[in-house]
């Protein structure tokens, strides 16, 4: 109760970071959704914190819609790549770079 | 701005070509190769013809002793960027677009395409739309339009019809072309925003502009005037921006060349005539000695260079370098005299290459061959030809009783008044053009012709007929300028009064009371 | 008549216009005729015009007659110049006798051109020649004369080059082209700075209004400069040292040109000119003085190598050089009078060896090669005759007409002051020896000794005997041989009613030099002239008549005149060709390489950027991590630095 | 309608102001009604029904929408739902714009779909949906609005990405492109947040009025969420650095939806960056103005210059809308009225240039849609002159040259530039056009020169000085030949087309393709020469700017 908001924002940008860290890191797709998802909750966390830090609920309801937004990407995105992993099994993101320059 | 006229001439002279373009692409290839290229050729020489009767209606209409605009012409066109479909004519303008009318008909009849005549026709009526809407837009943007719209047609002539090396020189020429006009565009709208920061309007108008702008410190004018200038350049072309000529005008077809040298060509020292001296003066006053220098080594230049071609119409495209020279240097002179010669030389110019650069395609269509080494003798079998390109070059070279003497006297003598030493070199430049043309005479026409050379044909009754209207001009500006000059004159007065009240400074005067030479700073 | 001048050169230009239009359909021979015709009406015109001048006196006998305004007056500048033609003394002298000799010489084409495919075009040529002299010498004004100036030009460039399938005939003619737009370089700056001085270009001598009526007004400087500035045209046009060499290659184009053009009417235009403006030369000392040394440096350069030459017109060729040089001696010296004396006298005389030459020529089917003459004196009695008389006449022997135009020159220098110790007139009496040598070497060689044609094969053939030339062709020469012995009747002094050439005198303004030689000191010079000339006659025939090969004599110097073909070849011709090239080639390298160089280096940024574009979407991610830090760390610097 | 609404109790309802949501209701609906009906019948829908009823609903939506401009002009702008949507001429400019764009894609995907045999209503909904994604980001009122307008134009067109399920490179793309969006979607949302920690509002008004109000300018938090957002609009603009995604997805999605993508996407982020940037975050301006700055001109150069280099025509357009991203940039970077005006204009302009070229280029990628080397396009104009005409004249048109709308919008972002005193922008703005104009008249050249590589001497060389800097440029580097990539099969298509030549396969171009074909080219000249309904239309838009 008594841990400034400012804490909670720094504990956000730091889970935000670990996301954006693991996207560039990690080959495996799956593990990259996973990543980008950590960063949207990151956001999340950032947004209550503040809304409460504010006392404006505003803040709290954006979560509401920016979860079913990562869900419904999670939905599109699995689907992509199992479309994908029908064909090559196993594949890593580094496998795909048909096209480049 | 009030219309001067009720019958829209202005708009009529581009409306004409544009509208009979549209009608010569849309003759059906249904009807057969032969029936379909007579269709077009006639659709094309009616629309070049009635162009050509409207513009002869205009001269004879064109009040003397006026140096305004006449048969002006304002409507909006896209008021919410200050675009207005402003037109008008002028002394300077007027022979330009006479000559433009001239020229086209007989690079039609002369340059005439084996191959899918219908496109050729059309771009060409296309071009002279867009080049008569150049000469006659009193509005940035819309001279911007008809600039720029040129390329196409241009780019689509050399290409689709031109010789072996089409599509580099096309390319080169729309890349370089199209380059020099984007420094044109944002002066453009550089020259608006200036205006509209004073006065709050934003407008295109050149008159409009000219009031403003004319008043503008001498830093901006001159940064102002290098980008016009880029594309005015680059168009004409001016030394040392004139690499893509050669090329481009090796490879045009025929009617294709003699548009781009006669015609378009004349785009850029119009564009420089129109708009550096009327919107920036100080500039001009400041910098007309780089440009006078400019124009001087490209007499030179260009004549030196042409000397060592071996291919006639890269001869030409040198030979052309040093005439733009002169009216560039007639141009800056900033005499009265001197821009005079400019303007009468503009015109003078476009009927003597439009003339060599037509007899030169006609050699190439006989000899398959521009190549001073693969011609010989051609004045035994074509002496009519031989005769023809006798009369120009020798209009080329300056010779009195011809038009090209007439413009190059005033060039030179209005120069001498204010820039002595500039005339005096640029007076060199007289001689080496004798030199190459009469070597690229002697090698074509003289000698003992053998093989092919000694069969050429002469010139066929339709060459003949487009050769003759160009002579008779020829001779006649040499020996009558006086209704071109007349006409020309005052509004020259009045434009090189306007930038000396600008700039504070005088045009020399003549006789033994006044000062020494080169007073103007 | 005075006021229809204009008639005069439009009766040939109206020929020249038929003859283009219809030149093929007329033919051989009705198209020399009419251009006989229209050039004899000239002729005749002038005459009547002649008649009108003399009637009238003091300023009457300076009429301009305004055609039409040719260019209109420019605002500010005031610049106007009018289609007018100035009726004077000296232009009318011009005119009479450019008309005469065209019209004898015109006649004389028809014989001689007879065959020549091109027969209508020959007079065609001829005739736009006779026009654009007229022009030229009845130009009101210096832009007029300009045009009559360059129209001689162009037409003896066609002339010379008439037969061009032959390389060297088009080459003469290109280069007597170019000789002389060099040297109109002169005449345009000359006009620019009159035209900046005065005001205007027009004559008007006798304060018409002109600028030779302002020339005492002008600053000295000035007056130098445009007298200078015209005398380069001059010596472009009239072949003066340098300018020379175009006249001996000119002779590749048909006598009948070489008579007419280069050596009676056009070459001495540039003479015209000098006595034309002879009231600014008259007060521009170093003018002058400039005019006279080239002159008689020319005169005695151009007889030098007359003296070596195998060519009978080449002979001809280089006296005429030398002839002119004798004209500008005399106007340098203030002596017009004795400079249109001697044109006129020469035109004659020359015109006749001339034509007499192609005569020989003619007769002997195109051999020019006196050392392979000889002897043609008993072929062609006629030819052998009217050209002795010329040669006599050339040579300075009394009583004929060339004793008495050179003496008068030489009597000027020799009272001039211009020049200190009488070396004007030393060099011009050593010309005068080396004419009367060269001028009898070649009729010795021509007309007597053994008939060396016969030994020449050509072509596998011995050549025809030479016949006597038609009557069209030895009526011109009989009548020059008598205008070249009562020429010199032109100007004996103060004895008849009329003296053609004093009148003269007003044209070329109070500064002209006046003679004032006793008379017996007239009388002593006159004597040592002849002496010269026979000395020189009877040396030439001495040396000349038996032997025909004498090196010594011929010394390669002289031959290749002083070498000044190679001279001009390698200090103008050589490096200008390199310096075309080299031009040519930094065009190709050095701008338009850096225009491609810059589509180069863009095309090279292009290729270098794509590679960033590796396929693999975290590095993408990367890119766009990178982007944001940057973008981070830009606005952190933001808030701190405030 | 707005009337009868306002006249109900404010605090009964929310204040919902239909009319300025109907059109994308419109489009909406028409998705759904599509669905519904094809997935009642037994048998699939015939794509001609399909495809009628997208252009009816899109036709609808623009109806609706130009009511709703008519509707602004007569009775000013307003919010509705709460705040969450504005209706102002800005929306309604851009809801003209998508809806007219949906026409023209609906048609092409119609003629690319049968030409492929794709049966199914898919193609269509998710075209309709994603639009109204974008429609939704032009008239968002509030960043959360905007990030949901987003993720429905970015979700929609993932799916679209990987449509050609027979080709490897339509995976490829759609995977990267949705990693990619994921990424740059999250970095977006971390924007919101911060400008909401900052600000206490998500509201665009509020925002404007707040820093109006406080003195915030030093706020790093804010600015950091600025920047944030910068990124994630950046990303959908395609603008450098953010634009590596853009040459792969362009390449490898079936071409009509490439055309889509580049115009539609492109709609939906630059309107609603202007709006947020301009309009909200106007007063820090001199903050983010040198940043714009940077990205456009490296937007610009780098656009211009790559593609220069490439040999498949898909990518080099994507390379050129990177490249006109830049461009529109312009009118960002100046910050005023005009220059929104400007990239309202540009966003216009090229839309239907980009429909249209993708359009003939999903025409002569031929069946499978894999063809697409620029050898594909030599001596195009004998074998289809009014498909090389039409995408000459679009390439032309994108170079800027008169009269077409292409010119238009250069002259209006340089005029919009030069007032704000970028010069040195307008100035590479301009080279950069130059560059570009170059590889734009490559393919001009390529499809006038006559087919066949063994033509006469001159034809063939001809072709290849034109093509020979593109190879050279390869050959030196590695061996990144576009053309068909490091695909297994490459060499044998390559050799395959190498050898049919002109003689392959007649190209048909489908009807419907061809009404898209002529209503772009017509849009492209027709306001090109009557350039004021255009013009008068951006700049009233602007005009009824809210606030």
């Amino acid at each position: 109760m008594s841990v400034p908001y400012q804490w909670d924002i720094v504990l956000s940008m730091l889970l935000f970071s670990i996301g954006a860290v693991g996207v560039l890191v990690r080959r495996n797709i799956l593990v990259m959704f996973m990543c980008i998802e950590l960063m949207l909750n990151a956001a999340n966390l950032a947004f209550v914190s503040f809304a409460r830090h504010l006392n404006d609920v505003a803040g709290q309801a954006i979560v509401f819609f920016v979860l079913v937004v990562a869900a419904a990407e999670v939905v599109v995105g699995l689907g992509i790549v199992v479309a994908m992993f029908r064909r090559r099994r196993g594949a890593t993101a580094d496998d795909f770079h048909l096209m480049k320059g | 701005m009030p219309n001067d006229n009720v019958f829209p001439f202005l708009s009529m002279l581009i409306v004409i070509p544009a509208g009979f373009a549209l009608v010569a692409a849309a003759v059906p290839r249904t009807m057969g190769e032969r029936a379909q290229r007579v269709m077009v050729e006639v659709v094309g020489a009616a629309g070049m013809l009635s162009t050509l009767a409207l513009a002869v209606t205009m001269a004879i209409r064109f009040k003397l002793h006026d140096g305004g605009f006449q048969m002006t012409s304002s409507h909006q066109w896209a008021p919410s960027v200050g675009v207005s479909w402003h037109l008008g004519i002028d002394g300077i303008s007027l022979f330009l677009v006479l000559m433009t009318a001239v020229l086209f008909p007989l690079a039609l009849l002369g340059g005439r395409v084996k191959r899918n005549p219908q496109a050729h026709v059309a771009w060409l009526l296309l071009l002279e739309a867009g080049c008569l809407g150049s000469f006659v837009s009193l509005d940035l943007v819309l001279f911007f339009v008809f600039f720029e719209l040129t390329l196409v047609p241009v780019y689509f002539i050399i290409a689709g019809w031109g010789y072996a090396k089409r599509s580099q020189a096309a390319v080169k020429f729309f890349l370089y072309t199209f380059l020099g006009s984007a420094f044109l565009l944002i002066g453009i709208v550089a020259v608006a925003v200036i205006h509209q920061h004073q006065t709050g309007v934003l407008t295109f108008d050149l008159p409009a502009l000219e009031k403003t702008i004319a008043g503008t410190g001498t830093a901006t004018q001159i940064l102002l005037f290098l980008g016009f200038t880029a594309a005015f350049a680059v168009k004409a072309p001016i030394f040392p921006f004139h690499t893509w000529s050669p090329d481009a005008y090796a490879e045009s077809p025929t009617a294709g060349v003699v548009i781009l040298s006669a015609v378009m060509a004349k785009l850029g020292t119009y564009g420089i005539l129109r708009f550096d001296l009327g919107l920036f003066p100080r500039a001009t006053v400041d910098l007309a000695p780089y440009l006078l220098t400019l124009g001087v080594v490209g007499i030179l230049y260009g004549a030196v260079v042409a000397c060592a071609q071996r291919d006639l119409k890269r001869l030409m495209a040198y030979s052309s370098l040093a005439h733009i020279g002169f009216i560039v240097l007639g141009t800056f002179a900033l005499t009265t005299q001197g821009v005079s010669g400019g303007v009468l030389q503009m015109v003078n110019h476009g009927l003597v290459t439009a003339a060599l650069f037509l007899l030169i395609g006609w050699i190439y269509e006989r000899r398959r061959s521009s190549q001073t080494s693969e011609l010989r003798g051609l004045q035994r079998p074509a002496p009519v030809m031989a005769a023809a390109f006798t009369l120009a070059m020798l209009a080329s070279i300056g010779l009195p009783g011809l038009n090209g003497f007439v413009g190059e006297f005033l060039i030179l003598s209005g120069t001498f008044l204010s820039h002595r030493w500039w005339a005096v070199v640029a007076t060199f430049g007289v001689v080496v053009a004798a030199v190459y043309l009469l070597w690229a005479y002697q090698q074509v026409f003289h000698h003992q012709p053998e093989g092919e050379n000694a069969t050429t044909r002469d010139l066929s009754w339709r060459e003949g007929a487009v050769m003759v209207p160009l002579v008779l001009l020829i001779v006649f500006l040499g020996v009558y300028p006086k209704p071109v000059l007349d006409r020309i004159t005052p509004t020259i007065d009045q434009l090189v009064q306007s930038v000396d009240q600008a700039t504070g400074t005088t045009q020399p005067g003549t006789g033994p009371t006044t000062a020494a030479p080169g007073s103007r700073p | 008549m005075l006021s229809h001048a204009y008639l005069i050169p439009l009766l040939p230009l109206a020929g020249f216009l038929v003859l283009a239009l219809f030149g093929r359909r007329i033919g051989e021979p009705w198209a020399g005729w009419l251009g006989t015709a229209t050039v004899a009406g000239s002729f005749v015109l002038s005459l009547v015009t002649y008649g009108a001048l003399l009637g009238r006196t003091g300023s009457g006998r300076e009429v301009t007659d305004v055609v039409y305004n040719w260019i209109p007056a420019i605002p500010h500048s005031g610049f106007q110049v009018s289609a007018s033609l100035l009726v004077d003394p000296l232009s009318m002298t011009m005119v009479l006798f450019v008309t005469g000799i065209s019209t004898l010489i015109h006649l004389y084409s028809i014989g001689y051109m007879d065959g020549d495919g091109d027969f209508p075009k020959f007079f065609l040529y001829l005739n736009l020649f006779v026009a654009s002299m007229l022009v030229l010498v009845l130009g009101g004004n210096l832009l007029m004369t300009f045009v009559g100036w360059e129209g001689v030009g162009v037409c003896s460039y066609w002339l010379i080059s008439f037969w061009f399938g032959r390389d060297s005939a088009a080459s003469a003619g290109k280069k007597a082209f170019l000789y002389n737009r060099v040297a109109d370089v002169g005449f345009l700056l000359a006009m620019f700075l009159v035209f900046e001085r005065t005001g205007t270009l027009s004559y008007g001598s006798a304060g018409g209004g002109g600028f030779l009526g302002q020339a005492a007004s002008l600053p000295p400087s000035t007056r130098t400069a445009v007298c200078l500035l015209l005398f380069l045209a001059a010596a472009g046009k009239s072949a003066q040292f340098p300018l020379f060499p175009w006249l001996a290659d000119a002779m590749e184009g048909p006598t009948p040109v070489s008579a007419l053009i280069h050596a009676a009417t056009m070459v001495t235009a540039g003479v015209y000119l000098m006595c034309r403006i002879g009231p600014l030369l008259s007060l521009s000392h170093t003018a002058q003085l400039v005019v006279s040394i080239v002159g008689v440096g020319t005169a005695f350069v151009a007889a030098s190598i007359g003296c070596a030459q195998q060519d009978i017109k080449k002979v001809l060729a280089y006296s005429t050089v030398s002839q002119l040089g004798y004209m500008f001696l005399a106007v340098g010296t203030g002596a017009y009078e004795a400079a249109i004396f001697l044109m006129v006298a020469h035109a004659f005389f020359k015109g006749l060896l001339f034509l007499g030459a192609g005569s020989v020529i003619h007769g002997l089917h195109d051999e020019q090669d006196l050392k392979r003459m000889g002897n043609l004196r008993r072929y062609m009695k006629l030819t052998f005759w009217t050209v002795s008389v010329g040669v006599v006449a050339i040579a300075g022997i009394p009583p004929l007409s060339g004793f008495f135009a050179k003496g008068d020159v030489l009597d000027n220098a020799f009272a001039g002051s211009l020049f200190p110790w009488k070396v004007m007139w030393a060099v011009g009496l050593a010309t005068a020896l080396l004419t009367a040598y060269y001028m009898t070497r070649l009729l010795v060689l021509a007309f007597l000794g053994d008939d060396r044609w016969k030994a020449v094969v050509d072509g596998g053939r011995a050549k025809k005997d030479p016949h006597e030339s038609p009557w069209v062709m030895t009526v011109p020469l009989v009548v020059l041989a008598v205008l070249a012995v009562v020429g010199g009747a032109l100007n004996l002094p103060g004895h008849l009613s009329f003296d053609p050439l004093r009148w003269l005198a007003p044209v070329f303004g109070p500064g002209a030099f006046e003679e004032h030689l006793s008379g017996s000191s007239q009388w002593v010079l006159g004597v040592v002239d002849a002496l010269v000339a026979l000395v020189g006659a009877g040396v030439a025939f001495r040396l000349w008549s038996r032997e025909t090969e004498r090196p010594a004599l011929e010394p390669a110097l002289l031959q290749r005149s002083w070498y000044l073909d190679e001279v001009t070849d390698a200090t103008l011709g050589r490096p200008g060709q390199a310096l075309a090239r080299m031009a040519a080639s930094f065009d190709t390298r050095v701008i338009d390489g850096a225009v491609t160089g810059v589509a180069r280096l863009t095309r090279g940024a292009g290729s270098g950027l794509r590679r960033v574009q590796t396929g693999y979407v975290r590095q993408y991610a990367l890119g766009i991590t990178v982007g944001l830090v940057v973008l981070v760390g830009y606005v952190t610097f933001l808030a701190v630095a405030r | 309608m707005t009337a009868l609404l306002a006249a109900t109790p404010a605090h009964l309802t929310v204040k919902i102001a239909y009319l300025s949501i109907l059109p994308m209701l419109a489009l909406l609906g028409g998705a759904l009604v599509i669905l519904v009906w094809s997935s009642l019948l037994r048998r699939p829908l015939e794509t001609v029904w399909i495809t009628s009823l997208t252009v009816l609903a899109a036709t609808a939506a623009l109806v609706l929408s130009l009511m709703q401009y008519f509707d602004v002009i007569h009775h000013g702008a307003h919010v509705a739902i709460d705040g969450a949507i504005v209706s102002d001429g800005f929306s309604a400019f851009v809801a003209v714009l998508v809806s007219a764009a949906v026409v023209v894609a609906a048609l092409v995907g119609d003629g690319w779909l049968q030409q492929e045999t794709i049966r199914g209503p898919e193609f269509h909904v998710l075209v309709l949906v994603s639009a109204s994604g974008a429609m939704v980001m032009g008239a968002a009122n509030d960043l959360i609005v905007v990030f949901l307008g987003l993720e429905i134009l970015s979700i929609a067109l993932y799916v679209l990405a990987a449509f050609n399920a027979r080709r490897r490179q339509s995976g490829e793309a759609a995977l990267k492109y949705f990693v990619l969006g994921g990424f740059s979607s999250a970095v977006f949302l971390y924007g919101i947040a911060l400008v909401y920690g900052s600000t206490g509002t998500t509201n665009l008004p509020q925002i404007a009025s707040y820093l109006a109000q406080n003195y915030v300018l030093h706020n790093g938090m804010l600015l950091a969420g600025l920047a944030l957002l910068l990124v994630g609009f950046g990303f959908k603009a395609a603008a450098v650095p953010f634009h590596l995604w853009t040459p792969d997805v362009y390449q490898g999605s079936p071409s009509p939806v490439t055309g889509f993508m580049a115009a539609v996407a492109k709609v939906g982020a630059f309107a609603a960056l202007l709006r947020v940037f301009v309009s909200s975050f106007g007063l820090l301006r001199a903050d983010w103005q040198p940043a714009v700055w940077v990205i456009a001109v490296a937007s610009l150069l780098l656009g211009a210059s790559v593609a220069l280099v490439q040999r498949d025509i898909k990518r080099m357009l994507a390379y050129s809308s990177i490249n006109h991203a830049g461009f529109i940039l312009l009118g960002l970077q100046a910050g005023s009225t005009k220059g929104v005006e400007g990239s309202l204009y540009y966003l216009f302009a090229y839309s239907f240039l980009a429909l249209g070229s993708f359009a003939v280029i999903s025409v002569v990628g031929g069946p499978g849609d894999g063809r697409h080397g620029l050898d594909r396009y030599r001596g195009l104009a004998r074998r289809q002159p009014w498909l090389a005409g039409a995408l000459a004249l679009f390439l032309v048109a994108q170079a800027g040259i008169p009269p077409t709308t292409g010119f238009w919008a250069k002259l209006e972002v340089l005029q919009a530039a030069a007032g704000a005193h970028s010069y040195a922008l307008a100035v590479i703005a301009m080279l950069s056009a130059v560059i570009a104009g170059f590889f734009y008249l490559r393919v001009v050249v390529l499809m006038y020169s006559p087919a066949g590589a063994t033509g006469d001497g001159a034809a063939t060389g001809t072709i290849v000085d034109t093509v020979e800097p593109a190879r050279a440029v390869g050959d030196e580097g590695e061996p990144v030949g576009v053309a068909p990539g490091g695909e297994a099969g490459s060499g044998a298509v390559a050799l395959l087309e190498a050898d049919t030549g002109e003689s392959a396969e007649p190209l048909v171009i489908p009807g419907t393709t061809g009404i898209a074909l002529a209503l772009c080219a017509g849009a492209t000249v027709v306001l090109g020469i009557y350039p004021a309904w255009l013009t008068d239309f951006a700049h009233q838009a602007t005009l009824l700017f809210h606030p």
